[in-house]
């Protein structure tokens, strides 16, 4: 099943097929013809994936054919050994983790499988872990920094996984114990957002000293379904939602939420070899940056990183009317603060 | 021992008086409108100025209502050690979101609050601390860049000073109007509470109603000791969102503080009365990590 | 219900105040009957606690009046505050655990606690942990490490539960993952036997820098009753395995499993008080002595402890008959080791 | 290379010739009597000799009967690179128990090795290693002091020669003639391991059938990597305990190596044939932390 911004492309394409075919089953000259839209074609293509709009980009990030964490695996790395299990309760397939050689160097690799058809998706949850998911990212994570290893982390979430289950056993706890641990985990981490990056579910395994993302990958606080859910009290406004929520790559680069675009042309789907091949060089490169550093300067720019998201264009005239506001009883604080 | 707990000169500060009076305003938002209020526990009515007296709890049969954050304050600290930080810092609205500044405005107009969250330092039982609680009545006590700023430098001071940390959480997540900048909030309060941690210093949640979305899943959840108010509501997810998700009822008690308890993700409830008390005790156990100079 | 060494002395002390009565209510001159029973109950008295079988000391330790974990809690410490949870699970009532003082010394206590009527003992479980409470235990010591405190342990369990969630989740790693995080703990660790010390599930909370152990408490790879089925596939020869397991304390301290024997007279279910109070003192001095040493030393002499358990008596003689049993084919070994 | 991994003096230490001969009287204790044996997996009928070249793996169905402990280590370690520890360390009888000592001297006989483990020094794909193969045969591969002292000792020589550590497991727990003693040597081998693990060091205990009681309590689950071959049990309690403790049946697959998988405390099942690659391979990766003159 396509997704409706490949609908014309896919139209024009067959059209082009009709028109071949009649040049070669029939003596009319077509040449001119085919040539014509041929470029069309070429224009529309580039057109589309220049300006793909956020909800449309959303729409790419969940692509069926997506490629997926496993496929990175293979494809970026040489003898992937994946190893299970949080050591407490269970294997969260959702997430995948292991061992595999970058070049010739040992690395971490650990990331959510959303899953490559429709059994694979139900096994593996859709890539929505469960508190397990994230206790064995950890646990592979801390053995990473036993052996110093650095880890590289595919991102590729709806979210973490909603139910009662979850909820038992401390979604939340296990979020928040990656988010602490990464910060100061002694080794580099190098986090990739590949397709959907959903919430704290993402972010999970998104503490990283580089983070890059896709060029049509998105990643953001809620999915737009959600967002205009609790705004606007209406789901069927999530294209709207994506529209205004700074979810794509392009925002958050802007935003110095992440580091990197990775291009990926007109999807990740239909350039899996090149996004790869591209994937590999950028962690080499980046790896052998990070692990060239002192461990405590790696530790202290991670910390400044995270320490400088948000609050960077506060001025003081945007204070005043909120200060205005405010109840009169309370001394009205002085708005003269000027934030870095 | 106050005049010891100012803050160096590190951030711009902007001194406040410490506010020690009961305040029926800043209650106001954590109960319903009108005079009167029916208390979901025991279905009994109460003038809403009696049960401000009461910290909030139904004398009939202890059921917590929200608390505003200064009436919390003045429930917890020493008297007259309460010193505010950061009390100007605001939103700067980062994804200029369509509506937010003037929701802002609003907010605090009818909060009396101007943000998610009271930091500052202060003294229980004479040991100083830092101190941090959030408002539910700021666009439901949610986390954006300025509660994440405001907690993170409040870690930071804390940190510096060798002092443990004590955090009120009350709050619906993450503030949706700034996006992926609220989410980074959580990676930042995170990092900072580790620092705190590996410094070897006591750091206690009080999670109390209701308590969710990204901050449970960042500094609600990473306490040395964690307590909770009784019949809070503390989960990752919202029951609404559950229920839509597995398409069944939750059942009775989910996600309340005693179910946490249960589960192990709580060390201790405590009733609004005990809790100063309780802190106390905590922070005396604890006393050997306090400054010498205290 | 009173275990059969009481019996004995229930019948002569009904006896003797059924004679006292008698002497009251008639003119009868007993005094001197009264005064040879009174005498004969002290010797009984003396010598059945003097002379308990190995048995009989099974059934004292798990006698339902004899102290729990609680019961020392409140009258050997004060101001014990109650901490719960494993962080990821569960909160196992078979386990309790928390904060206290002992004198002005903040503590971290833990233990079994069994319960102390048959309710109590139903919601714990009889004092048979799962796995989470062996994680509780072990987050408990890792905080205590964290703020420097020493900490105490009560043990008092028949054994770890053996059943099917406990398995699910991991009895025997949790039980391992105590016993190599207590063997490196970075403070000052007491263990107390009080009752039962049955298996892994005891020693999950026993690896300590000085283990003592009440008079009448017993601590044993499995139960008597366990032992007897395994070995002789009849589990009501318990009394007889009982006698061959050296399993008392007197036992264990001659093969130095444990460092001292805590008196408690004719047992801790009579005299609970006293008990509380020596171990009172017997823990302060201890803890005088271990907090004064060097964390580095107090974990080098926690190591040689341990390391020196069995084998420390192998003479060369021993060795020959089994090495003449070998197989031929393989080079039998020159039996001349001879370990310290 | 290998002359580099002979033992320091810190141990009496008693040199055997490396044993590389495959020997099928060592093999006999793990499968049963006769010369032909039914395939519990597939039912057919296998003779024994043939079984025995095959590493005991039926070649129909790829069930794995237990393999003794002279021919796992053939199969494992590069040829002539076995070097023994503590071949002669044996058990003191420590609680001088009522018959034991004829019971060690008796399975000493039958079973052709003197105790429930062999240690060693080797080298798999040329990564030199410190090796402990359980003996299944010997008393059930039951854990007294003995195995307790060789372990330990091995685990030690390893941290001192920074080499990481395989060891295969096949044990039925604590062996009860050795009662307390027995018990103990739980807390000493992984006080051991302990400092081998912070030594920054590389375990990867291989279960195999069955891995129970206090060997799962200890050592068998202290991995940095745990590794299982393909339906072994492995559990704490037996399953008859368990069975008489919850008074119903089990579940099918109950503490098979899948369902510890499944459970999150295997990373990986690795067939018999398949083990000395996937271990070559896991060396490797963590060659970095092997001593600099391997
Ligand atoms: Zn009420
Ligand atoms: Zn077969």
């Amino acid at each position: 099943m396509a997704i409706d911004i490949e609908l014309k492309l896919r139209e024009m394409k067959s059209k082009l097929a009709d028109l071949r075919e009649l040049a070669e089953s029939s003596s009319l000259n077509l040449e001119e013809a085919i040539a014509q839209l041929e470029v069309a074609i070429a224009r529309q293509e580039k057109e589309i994936y220049l300006n793909l709009s956020p909800w449309q980009k959303v729409q790419l990030a969940r692509h069926k054919d997506r490629p997926t964490t496993l496929d990175y695996l293979s494809l970026v790395f040489d003898d992937f050994i994946e190893l299970h299990g949080d050591r407490r309760f269970k294997d969260d397939s959702a997430i995948v983790g292991g061992l595999a050689l970058l070049g010739d160097r040992p690395v971490t690799v650990i990331g959510h499988q959303k899953g490559r058809d429709l059994n694979e998706r139900l096994r593996r949850n859709f890539g929505m872990p469960h508190p397990e998911g994230y206790r064995k990212a950890l646990r592979l994570m801390k053995q990473a920094e036993k052996f110093g290893r650095p880890v590289i982390c595919f991102i590729d979430t709806p979210g973490a996984y909603c139910g009662i289950g979850s909820e038992e056993r401390g979604q939340g706890q296990a979020i928040a114990e990656n988010l602490m641990e990464m910060s100061a985990l002694a080794v580099p981490i190098v986090s990739v957002i590949i397709g959907e990056g959903g919430s704290g579910g993402a972010l999970a395994l998104g503490v990283a000293d580089r983070v890059l993302m896709l060029k049509h990958a998105v990643y953001s606080v809620i999915s737009p379904e959600g967002f205009a859910s609790i705004l606007w009290k209406d789901a069927s406004r999530a294209a709207e939602a994506a529209g205004v929520m700074k979810l794509t790559a392009q925002d958050l680069k802007e935003l110095k939420v992440i580091d990197r675009i990775v291009e990926e042309r007109e999807g990740a789907h239909l350039r899996k070899k090149e996004v790869a091949m591209r994937l590999k060089r950028i962690f080499a490169s980046y790896l052998n940056e990070l692990c060239a550093k002192d461990p405590q300067d790696l530790l202290a720019e991670r910390y400044v990183k995270y320490r400088g998201m948000g609050l960077g264009r506060i001025a003081a005239a945007d204070c005043a009317p909120i200060n205005a506001a405010m109840n009169a009883q309370e001394a009205a604080p002085d708005c003269a603060v000027k934030l870095v | 021992m106050i005049a010891n707990l100012l803050p160096k000169t590190k951030y711009t500060v902007l001194p406040m008086e410490p506010v020690n009076k009961p305040d029926l305003e800043t209650k106001k938002p954590s109960i319903p409108d009108g005079l009167i209020v029916k208390c979901p526990g025991c279905l009994r009515a109460h003038y809403i100025i009696e049960l401000a007296d009461a910290d909030n709890v139904c004398p009939n049969c202890h059921y917590h209502f929200r608390l505003g954050s200064r009436a919390r304050i003045n429930t917890l600290v020493d008297p007259d050690s309460f010193v505010e930080l950061d009390a100007a810092l605001l939103s700067s609205d980062p994804l200029l979101f369509p509506g937010y500044a003037g929701k802002l405005t609003d907010q605090a107009g009818k909060c009396g609050e101007p943000e998610g969250v009271v930091t500052g330092l202060a003294a229980i039982h004479e040991h100083p601390l830092a101190l941090g609680v959030m408002e539910p009545g700021f666009m439901m006590g949610s986390m954006g860049e300025a509660v994440g700023e405001k907690l993170t430098r409040m870690v930071e001071t804390a940190t510096e000073r060798r002092l443990p940390i004590i955090l009120v959480t009350a709050s619906g997540g993450a503030r949706m109007q700034e996006g992926i900048i609220s989410l980074m909030q959580m990676a930042k309060t995170s990092a900072a509470l580790g620092r705190h941690s590996r410094a070897g210093l006591l750091y206690i949640p009080v999670l109390t109603d209701p308590t969710t979305g990204g901050v449970t899943a960042s500094f609600a959840m990473l306490g040395d000791i964690i307590l909770a108010e009784p019949g809070a509501l503390i989960g990752f997810a919202g029951p609404r969102v559950i229920e839509q998700t597995i398409k069944q009822q939750l059942p009775e008690g989910f996600q309340r503080a005693e179910f946490l308890l249960a589960q192990g993700f709580v060390d201790h409830i405590v009733a609004r009365a005990d809790l100063r008390g309780f802190l106390g005790r905590m922070l005396k156990f604890h006393h050997s990590a306090a400054p010498t100079n205290s």
